[in-house]
């Protein structure tokens, strides 16, 4: 299998839905000749054309509602935005529009629409083109949300979302976008809502996703050495979460921490930490549910204080380290 | 000289136009009696954009009206059963009683129904139009917003996005003198909306909105010509909303002598006068036609009653997709 | 004290701090003759003129963003949006203006800001006009986050966030507007940040806000004929959350239940559960914390339906008879 | 007759040109020797505009730049000191280093600086604007932002908001006929934007951006007018960005020939002949201004090395405010 990175997984997954299916659309600002900022859309100007290729005016709210209707009668747009940070002016098209037309109309439409964004600080691009923004768009029923961190589950996933007949929200972090994997040539698809275990333990599960996975493998690894042994969750879809397999993990190694970019107060995890409080696996806990996020900190430019507001290595395994040896982080 | 209708779509135009008047003045009542609940917006008043626009379109044309769109709705195909239905939120409604008044869709009669968010199906009409380009298709899609709605940015976005990418997209600005409450003159900074199409390199054109016969050839000559020459076009219609707002408006910001002027110029009183000159209808058969239409729409509104609705667990089928 | 309603509470709190201060201006739409969507400025116009009362066209985002300029050279805008679903529009002047550009200039400027937005369904008004965005927000820092109940906490929480020298959301019900409640005529502030207990008891922590105050203050209420004495915390704030009391109170009664109206999934509660699990009072659980909120579904016109979708008295009452008799919900 | 400079004028305003290019040629060299992280928009080619705006302006009109506005920054006030401080990250940076390149902005000099969201700046400077005519000041404010923002929806509501609360704000559109690689030709659906202020009711004008005494003169006389009759105005100055968007930009989308021709304009070798004709200044004394300048940022640039950083303590006080 060939080594690719995250970018070039996107690339091909895009490549290839367009390929067997006209009506795939990439819509975006600098898409084409530019390749997209970050070079996801690198080259595909000359196979798919302006046809499928929409490169856009600065119009975020106008060409994701755009995106939106024209997905109600035969398009299925891939909608990708410059920076995550922007999700701000196409907040209205998603969760006012695209998540509720099929409910509204009584099931009369879909709207078979992907949304691609950037999330992710560590670039120097401060406080606006930084953010990690999932949590405006968990709380919305009609969404699904995939958020991977490998290759192979972006293009797996990315094809997933482009097939689905529903809005999904595709989320990528700049850091993951030249890491490398194996990723299967041809056509291969990864169900959303499914969460993987990335790394199989005992005494503590790591649950977390995107950027922070890499974080915490090697958190992992080194805990190894130290004889803890941590299995990783990488959950992958944020919505539908994959709450069996978490309870799963947890119920086997008795403790948790849930581990993201974004701020913690107010973040994703906490809505993990609570399904695994209503589970059974609530009974099994040595420790109470751990969770590192992002400080309560909007990102500065400064790049010494940029690497100390998300958790890093070290955190995870301080944090692990407790868990596991006085039974949870006592306040 | 001024385009006019013959004697059949006389009858027909002006048995929309009542249709449209009746309905909104049932839904009015039955808001008072609390059958409906929830908030309606009535097109009273506006009934020449309703039957002037939809019958100058192709069937396969698609519309977005907006919220104050039952009698767009009407126009297009759907009957007044299933609107009120809809409102009355029974199984039998063109949403299954999800929508409401602010999201009547019908996509059997290429009705992709308006936006609770105001101005936001104008870009979304113009998705549609760009798809049906792709497809090759010769149809027009034309959305319809009040002045209020054209300060919004989605207008720009999407009229400049319309320009550039030459949609058969018709954005009808239907300028009832008032967003909720607030006159056009002090929100919108232009007198007619129409110049606005300067901006986006498009053509444009201000009518009378109470003119159906002016309405309807004035939609047929400009989607005829963007069939053939794919582009977008602003028409303003100047029209009044003869009620208020919404069913909890007071109506403070305006005069009871405004409302008494616009009301000399009912589009339907106007238009029956031409019929009667024309010798194509009598007092009396405009009576009838009244009436039949009472009658129908009362016929309906019955029949809803004490209809079976959606269950909870049903709705959950509309949340997600496969 | 006078028994006035939430919507004139919120009425005296503007024109109280507009006559005290002539930069303290109202805008938004419809606010003059109208008086507001929901009369909230009723009467205003009269008083303070257009000067402090500046009616806007359709133009969300923007006078957002023209509200959040002035802020930052002296006026002190209450901006009010005439429904919080609309809160989509100016996600982008709140996330990425008002609540980051303190920090961004290094503490040149100050954004004294509030946003006042009506939540909810229970009005018949829809998907598009019936939702509790509060979510959109909380994992923003930079942004204050306040969501009475009461018309005492919504006057004197509103005339914090008028003085407060950052951005304040400011979140209402509309179905609590026309609750009445004792309301002191003149002056007087709620520190924001601060929970409340509306009841005391020793059995179980109801913790909540907003139009489910109500709600579980009344199962509560049923609950103590049953002998069951259930505590009532109302959060009050969101942001900055009062862990404080919130364990306290955990601590005494062992068993907490958080209730919303938003969609349980990804909604708030999640972190008032992660906030629980992170503290002392963890170890004095008797039963797992459970949560109650929204189903996963837009909301509904069907009012039959748009009934069923929100957590009402009972099932308040079965959920903490569960949590009390089995000592937590076993899945 | 042209407006023209005297002799004292002409050299402060090639003095701003040259350190806004200096400036801008340093910063490309610290990026690619990596002493500056994160990203960039330089303004070479661009410098009649820095040089030609701030100078027309009264010391407490506001300023508030895009993305692309170092020069804006520098002809505003802050000395290049300030802004390649901010650009290190050091304390010493008008933002103490929390904002970078893309949020300079310095209250001393009445700069409100970029907004990262391109165009949102554009109602904030009406807001500004609003602000000052209710505090009775006779200033104004002047926003600036490129061919590209004048296609978001904030541009539509924000003048139009200017437009019907007449506030003194001057939107200044620096058409350098790109946006990061889409040129206007296919993203802007006319060729002037300036004619878009037709939709507000508003004056307009479109002038060469590459003559400085053209933009200052226009400006002069621009502002001078709207402090006697507080109203908007949407000016639009034709230019040129020589460099690529940002740093990691190939620019595939435009040919060389075209970067060739408006070399050719460059605004400082323009201006540079003017003087020289009219005997202001000779080539040895223009050599001489430059190596000034030179060593002015050199020593300015070595002063920010090794300096102290602002730690993540200090950070958590600019978060919250009381
Ligand atoms: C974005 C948005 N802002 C505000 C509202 C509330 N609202 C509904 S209709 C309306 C007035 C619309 O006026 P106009 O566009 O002229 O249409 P009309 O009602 O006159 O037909 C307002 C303010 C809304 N639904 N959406
Ligand atoms: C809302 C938004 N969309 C996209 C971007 C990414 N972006 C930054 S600058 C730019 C091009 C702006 O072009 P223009 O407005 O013409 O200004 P110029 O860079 O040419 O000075 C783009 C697309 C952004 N920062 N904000
Ligand atoms: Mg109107
Ligand atoms: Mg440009």
């Amino acid at each position: 299998m060939a080594e690719i990175t995250f970018l070039q997984a996107i690339n091909e997954a895009m490549s290839e839905e367009m390929r067997a299916n006209k009506n795939v659309v990439l819509i975006g600002e600098d898409i084409g000749i530019y390749g997209g900022c970050f070079g996801a859309s690198r080259g595909m100007l000359e196979e798919f054309g302006t046809d499928q290729m929409l490169e856009t005016p600065i119009s975020e709210e106008g060409f994701m509602d755009l995106a939106m209707g024209a997905s109600m009668i035969g398009m299925r747009p891939i909608v990708e935005i410059m920076f995550g940070d922007f999700s701000t002016l196409v907040s209205d098209g998603l969760i006012n529009h695209a998540a509720k037309y099929k409910f509204m109309t009584g099931g009369q439409v879909e709207v078979p629409l992907v949304f691609r964004a950037p999330f992710g600080s560590g670039t120097g691009a401060a406080a606006q083109h930084s953010q990690s923004l999932e949590t405006m768009f968990t709380n919305t029923p009609g969404l699904k949300i995939v958020y991977p961190a490998t290759p192979y589950d972006a293009k797996g996933l990315l094809k997933s979302a482009i097939r689905d007949n529903g809005p999904v929200l595709f989320f990528e972090n700049k850091l993951l976008y030249r890491a490398k994997g194996e990723v299967p040539e041809g056509d291969y698809t990864i169900e959303i809502g499914k969460a993987d275990i990335k790394r199989e333990g005992t005494d503590v599960s790591i649950i977390t996703y995107s950027r922070m996975l890499p974080v915490c493998l090697e958190a992992a690894e080194q805990l190894a050495a130290e004889g803890i042994s941590a299995e990783v969750v990488d959950l992958r879809s944020l919505k539908p979460l994959d709450t069996e397999t978490i309870i799963k993990s947890v119920m086997k190694t008795s403790r948790a921490l849930v581990v993201h970019e974004a701020p913690k107060f107010g973040g994703f995890a906490g809505e993990v930490v609570a399904a695994i409080m209503e589970s059974e696996a609530f009974y099994h806990l040595d420790a109470p549910v751990a969770r590192l996020g992002g400080k309560e900190m909007p990102v500065p430019y400064n790049p010494d204080i940029e690497k100390q507001i998300v958790p890093v290595i070290d955190d995870v395994k301080e944090t692990v380290r407790k868990l596991v040896n006085n039974g949870g982080v006592k306040v | 000289m001024a385009f006019e209708f013959g004697k059949k779509q006389s009858l027909e135009t002006m048995k929309l136009m009542l249709t449209s008047r009746r309905f909104e003045e049932k839904v009015n009542e039955m808001f008072m009696q609390g059958l409906i609940h929830g908030t309606t917006h009535l097109g009273i008043g506006q009934e020449a954009l309703h039957a002037g626009v939809s019958p100058a379109l192709d069937k396969d044309d698609w519309i977005l009206p907006n919220h104050r769109g039952h009698g767009h709705c009407i126009a297009k195909g759907s009957t007044p059963y299933d609107i009120m239905a809809e409102l009355m939120a029974i199984r039998d409604g063109v949403c299954k009683g999800m929508g409401g008044s602010m999201h009547i869709i019908d996509t059997r009669y290429k009705n992709m129904g308006s936006s609770g968010i105001v101005g936001s199906a104008i870009p979304m009409a113009v998705g549609m139009a760009l798809q049906m380009k792709r497809e090759g298709r010769k149809n027009v899609v034309c959305t319809m917003f009040g002045d209020a709605a054209s300060n919004r940015g989605t207008f720009h976005e999407a009229l400049n996005m319309a320009s550039i990418w030459k949609v058969p997209s018709l954005f009808l600005c239907e300028n009832n003198l008032y967003g909720m409450s607030v006159p056009a003159k002090y929100s919108v900074s232009v007198e007619d909306i129409a110049v606005r199409a300067t901006s986006y390199n498009m053509e444009s054109r201000v009518i009378d909105g109470n003119d159906v016969e002016l309405v309807y050839s004035t939609v047929k000559e400009i989607t005829d010509s963007m069939r053939m020459n794919p582009r977008p076009f602003l028409l303003e219609a100047k029209t009044y909303r003869w009620l208020g707002h919404s069913k909890s408006d007071r109506r403070e910001y305006r005069t009871k002598e405004e409302e008494a002027e616009w009301k000399e110029r009912c589009p339907i009183s106007m238009f029956k006068d031409k019929m009667i000159d024309r010798g194509f209808i009598t007092e009396k058969a405009f009576e009838k036609m009244k009436a039949d239409v009472e009658a129908e729409i009362d016929a309906a509104t019955e029949a809803c009653k004490g209809k079976e609705r959606v269950s909870l667990n049903e709705a959950f089928d509309y949340v997600y997709s496969s």
